[in-house]
């Protein structure tokens, strides 16, 4: 049974390692683009609402918390607290995603939907805010024009993750139904274990997502 | 087929993993890592003959410089489904899906891969994702080209790219399950004894391929997911109108691409690691140096892709460092190539059709590892670049090592996994057919590709008509040469003569067990004490297996 | 080997609570410029606070503090591949048109 | 001309000699380990075949051996790497007073204009022994310039200019291919390269058809946009003036130094707000959209004309501002404050 807990544990973390490399890619693309359009990256980034990112990384960290209270609970095989740790990791998913769906909304609101399929692309008000900060109109059209490829990184990287979240939420519907079977205590509990694994990785993954989208430059200093 | 006089008792087990379980149930939702290798070898062989008829028609169609049958727009099409199809549905996975997943349980002295219910579940995301490249090939078509170049796939072009796409995806997810299994199960599941030093070499290059599976395709997927983006939603990442770069496509792409190359010759290396001692009687000639370039090429594969984009806009400067860096990757080929040869030195060596297939291997992978430094060489590369001539050298590699390797490994493991004998006449022919159809058909291409002939070319120059039809010729002789082991494999599977447990007297742990294996691979768990290939020593005809 | 071996609940708290500063240092420092010799080092600082944060729930909440060699190893392998595709990617890009005409 | 059986291709250019010797040596090379291996395992399997009932002698391996044949591949691959990167350097360095043709690519044509103001489409006319520098941009999607017969190849970006340079040395006619896959008629992307005597070249361009040279073609559209009414030389300017700047290093507002180029002039005249020059507001609109690729080149032709002819004046003004190279062009224009709320000139026509 160990060994079978060590293979899959070992296992759950070569998948990561995947996981590592499939974000990996688009952090490295995200990278060069921002060397090569800063200016666009800057105001892109400045106007997404960050109140709401930063909440968002305090609900995912305490589901992180709860996700680890989770796993210890199952190691120590109390049923009630496996149930509701879970649940409370679920509820918080929940709300990341409903915040990430208000956000998207602003997005949609705002016109910055990048993207020919919905012909929606106009972003007025950065192009504003840009002048106000003393740009002129033309240097603002094109910083504006520029936001385009930021927010393709945007709904890219926060729609993989998001996809990430509905996947591991998935997966705790899955193992709260285990959990009320009673399947796990001290013996056995590697699904709780790689369920977690899974969940902080997801987690991490936000952790970056959070600077890198939401505060490029807020204090427009040089680069 | 002295080899086979001498095996003392030849009779089939009465329960083994074949006849454990019938109906259909029994095989699609079976664990049994055996049984999912025979799958994956019947639903491959399938893709191969599929992209193999793609192959055959563009070889046809060349024969006049203004094609023969197709509308350039069908060519194109039938270039790309060979591409995509060969590449990602065939020769990725042919020998770790197949050979790998038969044998390293057997030969780690495993009862089967660390997560069978993943093993299962690989194969039907493979073939999820060929049913997915069938849907675009039925409905009309791709015609990216294997590469899905942007801003050509994602904006120009009518047809179903995004379905190939996925299809593709999927059949990426698959190897990467499949490479995650070896992996822990070579971490994990090792026989008491069997130490890292003592690993047959199959393993050694198998376990290498999976690192790359895991490192390298997840990076093939988000690419592909970008560019289905790109492609669907116009989000566009690549796309230059918006300021993006397809140069940064093709970093991406050749960041899974390039090592993918990898993980179809590794494999294919392990094979011939284990054919040749066995057919030499012979331990292989410096077993770490082999072991431990498999490593070598798995890491340095990772930083040389963009030698595939010398004339691409890259820099300079960071043109001359992957071409230094890919100089690093030759290195340890060669080293495998000169230790193979090695050992034959001073052998025992019996030309049955695994060690023809394997002789085959190193003369063509010789040849073709060697053309690869004409395409790392920078000045020289500009010229050959997107020629016939990279054309050649990758089918040296790819069909004439990959191919020949899976082959012979087929062979050599054949009567493993269904307890009988091919007919060893028949098969050393097709193994000649086979080798003089391949020179045949892609020597003249190494001449075309340095005559200045682009590829993926459906009209060519007239001067070049002589070399291709000649190609051409060489093409329907390497057919038949194809054509032939499925023909007679498929005969042996009823009326073969009874293999036997060890009918090539070889010493891995696969060979300890009857043939065809129990569904539990031993009836006792092995222990190893003794090095691999320990031909020659003493305990040679004793079994290897300690109650 | 400890293997398997989990964190006490008090170590859970403290690096819940060493992320939510990090997660509020993050944020706040953003709107102060750190501009020093004329380079802001605002995303350095970001990126760094972050892969304190990463590193924290890597090591705790994965329990990789507590795992064998052969998961550190897997998890260095990870990122090593990853800066060996940051890496050359940026030789590409940064070194663009440096090659002057004669 | 051409015989039925070609082994090797024309040589017609400066490079394709070297190239050649590199390939000549790889061959030998290749020749050479393919024979060694392929004797010996034949030789092996031959003289120590099983059927005369010899025993295998166990041989675990040589550390020595294995040092040798990784040091030595290791050597050669060396040799072959300094070999082919010098020759890389010497095809990717175009020299200075190379004839300068510009090219465009697009599905499924090469179209090329001459300094001259000559236009030909999937033909191109070159002199023997004169450095030729092509200029390459896409309209569309990659494509690559590749000319056998000079063994130089070049993809070609729909964003921004490549070069390939070559120096012809045999008169001739050559073929022209596109050799990166760019949709359904890829393979019909072909042109000749026609290689004259310089005379027959020079009468060759006074026989075709030109409107005019390059620059002055780019002149026209200089005016036709309205870019003179920013880009003067008088200190009321509120553009840089452009006499003197091609091919040399502009101080960026953010201090960067950067050459100003095909592809500075191009990506800003497209994205005009950003690498904007030390000294100027960036105030100049996009003409994203507006300029086709070959008005583009004209443009730039234009820019650079302005260059080599310094002491020109510029616009039939008199008074030609010096230039002061090395350092930033034009700082001493400051710029007025009113010219956020003036209406930018040079709108899209």
């Amino acid at each position: 049974m160990a060994q079978q807990k060590e293979a899959s544990t070992f296992g759950m973390w070569v998948f990561l390692v995947t996981e590592i490399m499939m974000f990996g890619g688009v952090f490295v693309a995200y990278m060069i683009y921002r060397l090569k359009y800063y200016e666009g990256f800057v105001a892109g980034s400045t106007s997404i609402d960050v109140t709401w990112g930063f909440i968002n990384t305090l609900v995912l960290i305490c589901s992180s918390l709860t996700m680890a209270l989770a796993v210890s609970a199952a190691q120590r095989g109390v049923v009630r607290l496996q149930k509701i740790f879970i649940i409370f990791t679920m509820a918080l998913g929940l709300v990341f995603l409903v915040i990430k769906g208000i956000e998207y909304h602003q997005k949609w609101v705002e016109h910055h939907v990048p993207g020919g399929t919905w012909q929606t692309f106009d972003p007025q008000d950065i192009h504003q805010d840009l002048i106000k900060e003393g740009k002129t109109p033309q240097a603002a059209t094109e910083i504006a024009h520029q936001t385009e490829i930021f927010f393709c990184f945007y709904f890219a990287m926060t729609g993989l993750h998001a996809l990430h979240m509905i996947i591991g939420l998935i997966l705790m519907t899955w193992l709260l139904l285990r959990v009320s079977r009673r399947e796990f205590g001290p013996d056995y509990y590697t699904p709780v274990e790689l369920g977690g694994l899974y969940w902080h990785f997801v987690d991490i993954v936000w952790i970056y997502l959070f600077p890198l989208l939401y505060l490029i430059n807020r204090t427009h200093g040089k680069i | 087929m002295s080899t086979v006089a001498q095996t003392p008792e030849r009779v089939m087990p009465d329960r083994h993993y074949l006849n454990d379980n019938y109906g259909i149930r029994s095989w699609l939702l079976t664990k049994d890592h055996k049984r999912i290798a025979i799958l994956y070898l019947i639903s491959i062989s399938v893709v191969f003959f599929i992209a193999g008829i793609f192959a055959s028609l563009i070889r046809l169609h060349l024969l006049t410089p203004n094609g023969a049958l197709f509308t350039p727009d069908t060519y194109n099409k039938m270039f790309t489904m060979h591409g995509v199809m060969m590449v990602f549905f065939f020769l990725v996975p042919s020998v770790p899906a197949v050979l790998g997943n038969f044998v390293i349980p057997l030969m780690v002295g495993a009862k089967d891969l660390a997560f069978p219910k993943i093993n299962l579940m690989s194969w039907y995301i493979y073939i999820v994702g060929v049913t997915f490249a069938m849907a675009a090939i039925v409905s009309g078509g791709v015609d990216t080209g294997w590469t899905f170049y942007t801003p050509l796939s994602s904006g120009f072009l009518h047809t179903n790219v995004i379905v190939m796409v996925v299809g593709v995806i999927f059949a990426g997810f698959s190897s990467i399950f499949t490479g995650l299994n070896f992996i822990v199960t070579v971490h994990r599941m090792r026989a008491p004894g069997l130490t890292w030093g003592r690993l047959p070499l199959m393993v050694w290059s198998n376990y290498a391929t999976s690192l790359i599976m895991i490192l390298a395709t997840p990076v093939l997927a988000i690419t592909l997911i970008l560019l289905g983006l790109e492609r669907g939603f116009h989000i566009g990442i690549f796309d230059p109108k918006l300021g993006g770069d397809p140069v940064l496509f093709q970093h991406m792409f050749w960041f899974y691409s390039h090592p993918a190359v990898y993980i179809m010759i590794l494999p294919g290396m392990g094979v011939i690691s284990e054919i040749i001692p066995c057919f030499s009687r012979k331990r292989i000639f410096g077993y770490s140096f082999v072991a431990f370039s498999s490593i070598a090429i798995a890491v340095f594969g990772f930083v040389v892709w963009a030698h595939h984009m010398f004339v691409a806009g890259i820099s300079v400067y960071s043109a001359m460092v992957f071409s230094l860096l890919s100089y690093a990757v030759a290195i340890p080929s060669a080293v495998k190539v000169f230790n193979w040869t090695a050992t034959m030195y001073k052998g025992s060596i019996s030309m049955d059709t695994p060690m023809l297939y394997a002789m085959g291997f190193i003369g063509l992978f010789t040849i073709g590892g060697l053309t690869g430094l004409f395409l790392a060489a920078l000045g020289l590369d500009v010229h050959i670049h997107d020629t016939y001539f990279v054309i050649a050298h990758f089918h040296f590699i790819m069909v004439g090592g990959m191919v020949m390797a899976y082959l012979g490994g087929i062979h050599f493991w054949w009567p493993k996994m269904t307890g009988r004998l091919y007919p060893e006449a028949v098969a050393k022919l097709a193994a000649l057919i086979t080798f003089i159809g391949f020179n045949l058909t892609f020597f003249p291409q190494f001449v075309l590709g340095y005559l200045g002939q682009p590829r993926r070319y459906a009209i060519y120059a007239p001067e070049f008509q002589v070399l291709n039809v000649l190609s051409t010729a060489g093409a329907s002789v390497l057919a038949v040469g194809f054509i032939l082991p499925a023909l007679y494999l498929t005969w042996s599977l009823k009326y073969g003569e009874v293999a036997g447990d060890n009918p090539w007297r070889a010493t891995g742990l696969e060979w300890q067990t009857t043939s065809p294996p129990p569904t539990h691979n031993f009836h006792e768990t092995p222990v190893v004490t003794t090095e691999a290939y320990h031909y020659g020593s003493e305990s040679e005809e004793e079994v290897r297996v300690v109650p | 080997m400890t293997e398997g071996a989990h964190p006490t609940h008090k170590v859970y708290y403290l690096v819940f609570l060493a992320l939510v500063i990090g997660t509020v240092l993050t944020w706040r420092i953003a709107f102060v410029d750190l501009t020093f010799f004329g380079i802001s080092f605002n995303p350095e600082v970001a990126v760094l606070i972050a892969c304190t944060k990463a590193t924290l729930v890597i090591l705790f909440f994965m329990h990789v503090r507590y795992s064998s060699k052969l998961t550190m190893l897997t998890v260095a392998a990870g990122f090593f591949w990853l800066l060996i595709m940051i890496s050359l990617d940026l030789c590409d890009y940064l070194t663009r048109g440096a090659v002057k005409p004669l | 001309m051409q015989s039925n059986l070609p082994l090797f291709p024309e040589q017609a250019s400066t490079v394709a000699g070297q190239v050649d010797a590199l390939y000549l040596f790889l061959i030998l090379l290749t020749t050479f380990f393919s024979l060694l291996i392929a004797v010996l395992i034949i030789y092996f399997a031959i003289k120590y075949r099983r059927s005369t009932g010899r025993k295998a002698e166990q041989i675990h391996g040589s550390t020595l051996l294995e040092i040798v044949w990784t040091v030595i591949p290791l050597g050669i691959s060396m040799v072959i790497f300094v070999w082919g990167a010098a020759l890389y350097f010497h095809i990717q360095r175009p020299p200075g007073d190379a004839l300068e043709i510009y090219g465009v690519a697009k599905q499924w044509m090469w179209k090329f204009q001459y300094p001259e103001g000559q236009r030909e489409i999937n033909s191109l006319h070159v002199p023997l022994g004169r450095p030729v520098k092509v200029t390459l941009i896409s309209e569309d999607v990659i494509h690559s310039f590749f000319v056998p017969a000079f063994r130089i190849k070049q993809d070609v970006l729909p964003n921004r200019y490549r070069m390939a340079w070559f120096t012809a040395t045999t008169p001739g006619t050559y073929h022209l291919f596109c050799s990166q896959y760019c949709g359904t008629n890829h393979s019909e992307m072909v042109g000749e390269v026609t290689v004259m005597k310089p005379e027959d070249f020079t009468a060759w361009l006074e026989s075709g058809k030109a409107e005019g040279s390059l620059a002055s073609m780019g002149e026209k559209l200089f005016q036709q946009f309205g870019c003179t009414t920013c880009h003067r030389p008088d200190s009321g300017a509120r553009g840089p003036n452009l006499e003197g700047v091609y091919g040399r290093p502009v101080r960026l507002q953010d201090n960067r130094v950067v050459i100003a180029d095909d592809n500075y002039i191009r990506n800003h005249v497209l994205n005009p707000g950003t690498e904007v020059v030390s000294g100027f507001q960036p105030i100049m609109p996009t003409f994203r959209g507006v300029i086709t690729e070959q008005g583009m080149q004209q443009i730039i032709a234009y820019i650079k004309s302005l260059s080599e002819q310094t002491g020109q004046p510029l616009n039939n003004r008199t008074d030609p501002t010096k230039i002061r190279d090395n350092e930033v062009p034009n700082v001493q224009q400051q710029m007025q404050q009113d010219n956020q709320n003036q209406k930018p000139s040079g709108k899209q026509p």
